[in-house]
């Protein structure tokens, strides 16, 4: 782990408040993720891979924008290690680095349809443009 | 200053007495000035009408004499307790040391005792009269031809201005309203000496406790000193001593009598309050008061009857005596 | 008759001092005067006394006595008594200048207490005239006048000047070691007299009669039912004792440092349950007797021994400090029947 | 002039099962360690009270240290427990006095911890005697 | 004063080469107390004994000390020389200065400077020793076994076997415990039922034990070698001597939808009912919650069927005191309740159940009468998920599930999927597991058998959710190895649930002052020197109540603590160790401070009348210390403010001087 990978690490784990090495490696977390599938990075490999320090597959990845924070895996997790918190600190991370946000203004309209309703647009791009 | 009043406190004792619920009142005594007011034992009517009183100056906590008056009376005793008295008075029932049977407890409220030191810091000696008026003291002297009003909140006792609780722990039975624990920064002269250097911490202690006398006022009031023999009264102990030769004696004896009633002192100011040399000993049971806090949990020894006290308890988990200092080095 | 301006004062002891080391009632941190050898810097108090008494410099809380030697099982006997230094007691208050004569009365018969009195020879006692007297004292009632104390030199302090009066012949040899003291007359002194004696007269507890006790009074008060009431709420401590001017009871003690042994003397109070421990232990049993024996002794027996004289000064310290606010004033007006209702 | 060289004082308190077996195991190893250190035996660190400690000091320690099993390893089961929490308080308020808080240590040592004993007490000695001597709670009737 | 003899030892040239002994048996010469100082070769050999001796006699000596190696080595041997000199084996102190002094310091002076110091401090300690014997008391030879199950089964026998009476306290109705429930045991496959019940009729037939079924401890007073036990004999309304077991009773009780607990619920029973064919006793016992009869006295109907006259509805619950001189802890353990796994939807469905009922359901003699079916329809499953560590290592999860490793799920979870394969190769078994864990003999061979032989499937991941859809059980769960998540459709779905300890374990460890851990298991007095004895003497701990245990280990345990109560029983006194606390009642003021830090449960109060100084009486509370129990650690004497509480062999007087004389 070079030095910049490791302050990334170690900066994901503060913001983030959790302790991946309390892992067990159950899996339960994945298992009880209803974006599983969509997901290139599954909320366990989040925790194993924060772990060792093997960030930068993580940012570039899209699996960021899929979790839900549904905090399933939070609510489950026997260990307390809290996966989805973990997520959303590489977000944080991977939309500070950019200096861009996932989700720009213009983009906006054109995914818009008639049938989504202004709650999901308006949080989707709160989350979105963090 | 004090919300209840004396003749509510005598009709409550002479009722008492009269339905026979108890058949001695411990109660304060009228002395020869306003101020210098002794606990004492009533047991009549007449006698309560005479001599009892209630004012700005009844500091003192009555819950230690129920050790000896319990054993000695037949009948009930009927005990006036301020919230910070019920502490103490918890304290000692959960080491056995009275029999809860033989007292009626009546809670009082309490709006914080006077210091006459501080009156006399603001009017001076020579005081021939003490009323009450109101927030304030009006303080007649023999060189002044006008009284002086003193407001109560500038002279309160110092444990009064840092009162942990308005709440009475335990009663019979409670005149008035019942009040709250408070949020007081008792802590902060401990903080203060804290952050000092050693150094300037030694010179400060040096300084306070060189001025001892070695009178023994402040364990033989303290509620939590109750012990039949004293180490420091007993030839075999090895630290017995009447008088402190040097430093080193007035250090252990202060720095003992703190650890033997650490997490059993309720912090009710009484050893500062008698302390003929005005020496700050509430600070060294404060400091450890502040320590079992931070290092094990909250704890107010006398909130009930039965805790634990931290020095009999641990926790597999307790903090190592090396990292003491660590920790407040990290927190300074 | 001598005087000299207040703003001069400390000049004046910078003087004395070169004959002899002074001490005098310094505040401390706290506010409260206690007695300090005197240095450029330190303040004359102006508080009416001191929280100790001025009988520490005559008779100590501790002082060593005798020291023994020990190697192996070899006992070596060591007299640590050395000479002594005069010394300056200033600002000594009336009631104080006379608990010496009390203690003398018990240090200096026969047999002499030579460590008392190898520190009382070498006493100077300057003291001062009370000004502002407080409502605890009662000196008066023990026929002490607060405005002419004795001693040997007499200081009235005004608010301009300081006057300064020797007594004795020792107090004489010293004012005339002291440069910058000037002649004056007794006016200004009279009329600081007269305007004490007025405060006094004022004084809440001025009437206190000693009627009825002193020599002979023993059947009468030994067995009066009030004692009972009086010490009901003794703590037992030693505050009255130790801060009375006139307590003089000491215990002997050893400590064992190891390689030596000191043989010193501390004060102990007649209201400890291990008063002295005599052969037979404490001899009073209870603090009712404890309690009342102090009292008695100051009031009974003492003067009994000692024509007359009663063993309190009335200095008001224990009616202070007694953390039950129990005091020989009460005792003396519950036992003094009518004269102090 | 000729200074004499200062070597510090120090008290040991060794509980019988642990600690005292670790200083056994030290000599065994013969692993050196300075001969200021006296060990005092106790069947446990929790028999150590606060007046020993004292006691040494007023009479010319210059440190002391107290060596009890591991926590959770108590002869007694929960001797240890109850040192650690009154030394900690007790250590804690000499400091709040103003005494050189290096001058107290607890530490655990187990039987088989022979060179714990020996390089705990190397470096204690070594700490106490860049103290210099016990001023602060010295009685001066105890002087060498 | 003492006539103190100091013996120096060269120790060969152990001492002698950093340790210039002559001289410190000179300088000792001068300290106080001493009449007599000597140096020898070796002190421990006959010889050296021997001078002691001659020593002691000549110089009419009380005290000895010898300044030899550590008092670890040699103590023993020279308390009992002094024994052999007549006199008080405990007037003897070590000055250690071998390994503490001669072995770590390198040149003379040095060496020789300490040791005369370590000497002096003996020397110093002796002057203030006082002759100490140990205390004696008596041993009741019978034991108490708390809990009926193979642990309290095991050590009963075992106990009874060396010739000692037991008695075993069971709250249910019969002895057997969880074993009797299970099925088959892992690795070997034989059934649960084919080697407990032997034991459980040896039990009933030896004449050594008794048992007290249906019954609980009520109150336990006394110490090691003399324990007073109430035992509280619930009312089971049936007269135990004259009921013969026939069931009559049980088949004619028209009261018969009582959930049957022994099933897990699974099915009911009536309300007179025997748990299981092989109970021990074999004695039927009321549910007073279901009978009619004793509900609104309506029936009667099992007394009047009762051709022996056993049933008594009048019976009352009786309190039986006996003595005991040894109690063996054998509580056991239950499964956690699994109300609060939502996720796993077993209070939603009848098909999610625990790993103790899935035993039941496939036991010949459970519910099903041994046919694996679907408890919700009874129709043939197809589809079975076993999920292991349901509540176990859960670290934050404090109110649903504990922290521990439960240690047995692993084997039985891997013994169900294998006998369910052995049995229904139609049925798919899936186990999701976190870690397999088989430690322990031929254990991870049987696992790899259930995987390689019997086609269990195992996948490393946990189930996420199960959620019952129509018939079926929907089980979404993560499949590590191959980075999947999984979606099975399950017929039935098994949780193996972690194990706590037995509800009653707490209130009995506050009434044996035995410790426990946080969980609840009763601490041990050593982790690994003495793991069957609790730290109160005379009590011992066997099976799950003081971790989780599987069945051999359980077995083994049982054992153990058998043969320390055997050892214990077969004393006719005990010999205390005289180093102990004692109050000196004068200065007691009764605080409980001491009481409380008491690992032991040593220390009881006595209210006491007193002369005071100021000829009352009064009467107080004071402090005493059982000798038999107090183990001398000291704990109390620092706790005690008034000093009343001193530590023989290391009194507070004797560690001062040590001091001292150290520092001097």
């Amino acid at each position: 782990m070079n030095n910049k990978m490791q302050n990334l690490r170690d900066e994901i784990i503060l913001r983030s408040g959790v302790n991946p090495s309390k892992c067990m490696a159950c899996g339960k977390c994945s298992a009880t993720c209803p974006a599983y599938n969509e997901m290139e990075y599954h909320p366990h490999q989040f925790v194993s891979m924060v772990k060792s320090g093997d960030i930068e597959p993580l940012l570039a990845s899209d699996s960021l924008y899929k979790c839900l924070t549904c905090f399933a895996c939070v609510d489950r997790c026997p260990r307390g290690v809290e996966p989805a918190k973990l997520v959303e600190a590489v977000r944080l991370a991977a939309i500070r680095q950019q200096g861009a946000n996932h989700l720009k203004p213009d983009m906006v309209p054109d995914m818009l349809d008639d049938d989504m309703p202004q709650q999901a647009i308006v949080s989707a791009f709160r989350k979105y443009t963090k | 200053m004090q919300k209840i009043t004396l003749e509510s406190l005598v009709e409550k004792a002479v009722s008492l007495l009269e339905n026979g619920t108890v058949t001695s009142v411990l109660g304060w005594k009228k002395g020869e000035f306003d101020y210098d007011i002794t606990p004492a034992v009533f047991e009549s009517a007449d006698e309560l009408k005479k001599d009892f009183v209630w004012n700005d100056f009844c500091g003192a906590n009555f819950s230690k004499y129920l050790v000896s008056k319990t054993c000695k009376s037949e009948g009930k005793i009927l005990v006036f307790l301020k919230p910070c008295d019920t502490y103490s008075f918890n304290q000692l029932l959960t080491e056995h040391r009275f029999d809860r049977e033989k007292v009626y407890a009546v809670g009082i409220p309490c709006e914080g005792m006077a210091d006459i030191n501080k009156v006399k810091e603001v009017v001076g000696d020579g005081i021939s009269k003490i009323e009450s008026n109101g927030d304030d003291l009006v303080v007649t002297t023999i060189y002044e031809d006008a009284p002086v009003k003193v407001t109560c909140k500038d002279v309160l006792a110092e444990r009064c201005v840092n009162c942990k609780s308005k709440r009475h722990v335990a009663y019979d039975e409670l005149l008035g309203e019942e009040g709250e624990v408070i949020a007081s920064e008792r802590f902060d002269e401990v903080e203060r000496l804290e952050k000092m250097t050693p150094e300037e911490r030694f010179a400060f202690w040096q300084n306070e406790l060189s001025k001892c006398i070695r009178c023994n006022a402040c364990r033989d009031v303290c509620p939590a000193c109750t012990c039949e023999k004293c180490v420091f009264d007993n030839p075999n102990s090895g630290v017995e001593n009447k008088a402190a030769s040097n430093s080193f004696e007035e250090k252990m004896f202060h720095i003992i009598r703190a650890f033997h009633v650490a997490g059993r002192c309720t912090d009710c100011g009484e050893c500062s309050r008698v302390c003929p040399q005005n020496i700050p000993l509430h600070l060294l049971n404060r400091k450890f008061i502040k320590d079992i806090n931070e290092f094990y949990g909250e704890y107010q020894a006398g909130a009930e009857v039965g805790l634990r006290a931290p020095l009999v308890d641990y926790t597999l988990e307790d903090l190592e005596p090396g990292e003491v200092f660590d920790r407040r080095d990290n927190n300074a | 008759m001598r005087k000299c301006l207040v703003e001069d004062i400390n000049s004046v002891l910078a003087q004395i001092n070169k004959a002899a080391k002074v001490y005098l009632p310094v505040d401390g941190t706290d506010g409260k005067a206690r007695f300090e050898e005197w240095a450029e810097g330190k303040e004359w108090s102006n508080a009416l006394n001191t929280e100790r008494s001025a009988k520490d410099f005559f008779f100590p809380q501790t002082e060593n006595l005798m020291e023994f030697k020990t190697e192996g099982k070899n006992i070596e006997i060591i007299d640590i008594r050395s000479d002594k230094d005069d010394f300056v007691i200033f600002g000594v208050r009336g009631c104080d200048v006379r608990s010496f004569d009390i203690l003398d009365r018990v240090f200096l018969v026969e047999p002499i207490d030579s460590f008392y009195k190898a520190r009382r020879e070498h006493g100077i006692i300057i003291s001062v005239a009370c000004g502002r007297p407080s409502e605890t004292c009662f000196c008066g009632a023990f026929g002490i006048d607060a405005s002419n104390p004795a001693g040997d030199v007499t200081v009235w302090r005004t608010k301009e000047a300081v006057y300064w009066q020797s007594n004795t012949d020792k107090g004489e040899e010293l004012l005339k070691k002291v440069e910058g003291l000037t002649d004056c007359d007794e006016a200004a002194v009279e009329e600081e007299k007269a305007k004490i004696k007025k405060i006094m007269d004022k004084l809440p507890l001025a009437n206190l009669s000693t009627e009825d006790f002193g020599a002979g009074k023993t059947m009468e008060l030994f067995d009066s039912d009030k004692w009972k009431d009086l010490s009901e709420s003794c703590l037992g401590c030693g505050t009255c004792t130790f801060v009375c001017p006139t307590c003089q009871c000491y215990d002997i003690k050893e400590f064992n440092a190891g390689k030596g042994v000191v043989r010193f003397r501390c004060w102990d109070s007649c209201m400890y349950s291990d008063f002295t421990q005599m052969s037979a232990g404490q001899p009073r049993l209870s603090q009712l007797e404890r309690f009342r024996q102090r009292f008695m002794h100051k009031l009974v027996y003492y003067p009994e021994r000692n024509d007359g004289i009663y063993g309190c000064v009335g200095c008001g310290r224990c009616l202070a400090k007694c953390p039950i606010s129990m005091n020989i004033v009460k005792v003396m007006k519950s036992l003094g029947g009518k004269d102090n209702e | 002039m000729q200074i004499k060289e200062y070597k510090p004082l120090i008290v040991a308190f060794c509980c019988n099962w642990c600690s005292y077996a670790g200083a056994d195991l030290a000599g065994n190893n013969r692993l050196n360690y300075p001969a200021e250190v006296k060990i005092i035996r106790v069947p446990c660190s929790c028999r150590v009270n606060p007046m020993f400690i004292l006691r040494a000091f007023q009479r010319g320690a210059d440190g002391v240290i107290i060596c009890g099993c591991h926590p959770g390893d108590c002869h007694y089961t929960s001797g240890n427990y109850y040192t650690r929490r009154r030394m900690a308080l007790l250590f804690s308020m000499l400091d709040f006095l103003g005494i050189e808080r290096e001058r107290t240590r607890v530490e655990w040592v187990s039987a088989a911890e022979g060179a714990k004993f020996a390089t705990t007490m190397n470096d204690f000695v070594e700490k106490v005697a860049s103290l210099g001597e016990n001023k602060r709670l010295e009685d001066l009737r105890c002087k060498r | 004063m003492q006539r103190i003899g100091v013996f120096v030892c060269w120790c060969g040239s152990n001492i002698a080469a950093t340790v210039d002994v002559q001289a410190v048996a000179q300088a000792l010469k001068n300290e106080p107390g001493v009449v007599f100082s000597t140096d020898y070769q070796y002190m421990c050999s006959q010889a050296g004994q021997d001078m002691i001796k001659e020593a002691v006699a000549e110089h009419n000596l009380t005290g000895i000390v010898v300044c030899s190696c550590s008092p670890r080595m040699h103590e023993a041997t020279f308390r009992k020389t002094a024994a052999a000199a007549g006199l008080n084996p405990y007037m003897v102190e070590i000055a250690n200065i071998r390994e503490q002094c001669s072995w770590v310091h390198k040149d003379i002076p040095t060496g020789t400077e300490k040791a005369i110091i370590l000497g002096k401090a003996a020397v110093a300690k002796v002057n203030l020793n006082t002759p100490l014997t140990p205390g004696e008391s008596p041993v009741t030879k019978r034991a108490l076994v708390i809990g009926g199950g193979i642990a309290g089964i095991q050590t009963a026998l075992d106990i009874a076997d060396a010739g000692f009476p037991v008695d075993i306290v069971e709250t249910k109705p019969t002895i057997g415990g969880k074993m009797a429930q299970l099925d088959k045991t892992f690795p070997t496959l034989d059934c649960a039922a084919c080697i407990l019940t032997p034991k459980m009729v040896d039990v009933a037939q030896n004449d050594k034990i008794r048992i007290f079924s249906y019954s609980e401890v009520e109150e336990v007073s006394g110490f090691v070698g003399n324990f007073d036990v109430k035992i509280k004999k619930r009312a089971r309304y049936v007269k135990e001597d004259l009921c013969t077991g026939c069931g009559a009773c049980v088949e004619k009780c028209p009261m018969k939808k009582v959930p049957n607990e022994f099933n897990l619920g699974m099915d009911n029973r009536p309300a007179i009912y025997i748990p299981f064919a092989q109970a021990v006793p074999k004695v039927a016992t009321i549910d007073p919650n279901a009978c009619n009869m004793l509900k609104n006295g309506k029936c009667g109907l099992c007394a009047r069927v009762c051709t022996a006259g056993a049933i008594d509805y009048t019976q009352k619950d009786e309190i039986i005191e006996e003595k005991y001189g040894a109690i063996v802890v054998a509580t056991g353990f239950n499964p956690i309740s699994m109300d609060k796994f939502d996720e796993f939807a077993y209070s939603q469905s009848k098909d999610v159940i625990t790993s103790l009922e899935f035993e039941r359901l496939t036991n010949a003699a459970g519910p099903t009468a041994g046919k694996l079916v679907r408890p919700s329809d009874g129709e043939h499953p197809h589809t079975i998920v076993f999920v292991q560590c349901v509540g176990s290592r859960c670290e934050n999860c404090a109110e649903k599930g504990k922290e521990y490793c439960s240690k047995i799920c692993c084997m039985y979870t891997a013994k169900h999927a294998m006998l369910v394969r052995d049995k229904y190769p139609d049925i798919e078994t899936y186990v999701f597991y976190i870690d397999v864990r088989t430690p322990g003999k031929n254990f991870d061979e049987f696992y790899r058998r259930a995987v390689e032989e019997y086609g269990v499937k195992y996948v490393k991941g946990m189930v996420g959710k199960v959620s019952p859809e129509g018939k079926k059980l929907k089980v979404q769960a993560s499949d590590l190895l191959n980075n999947k998540q999984l979606n099975i459709d399950a017929d039935l779905v098994v949780l193996a649930a972690a194990i706590e300890p037995d509800k009653s374990a707490r209130p009995l460890a506050t009434m044996l002052t035995a410790s426990m851990d946080t969980n609840d298991f009763f601490t041990e007095a050593h982790p690994k020197l003495r793991p069957v004895e609790s730290p109160t003497a005379g009590v011992f701990l066997s099976g799950a109540c003081q971790g989780p245990k599987d069945i051999p280990e359980t077995v083994s345990q049982a054992g153990a603590a058998a043969s320390k109560v055997i050892g214990l029983l077969a004393k006719d006194k005990l010999t205390g160790n005289p180093c102990i606390a004692s109050s000196d009642e004068n200065m007691c003021n009764g605080c409980s401070s001491c009481e409380r830090v008491c690992p032991y449960g040593a220390i009881t109060y006595v209210d006491k009348e007193f002369r005071m100084p100021d000829r009352t009486t009064k009467v107080r509370r004071v402090a005493q210390v059982n000798p038999a129990v107090c183990q001398g650690c000291g704990a109390c004497t620092v706790a005690c403010p008034s000093g009343a509480m001193d530590l023989r062999g290391f009194a507070s007087n004797q560690i001062i001087a040590e001091v001292d004389a150290i520092c001097k």
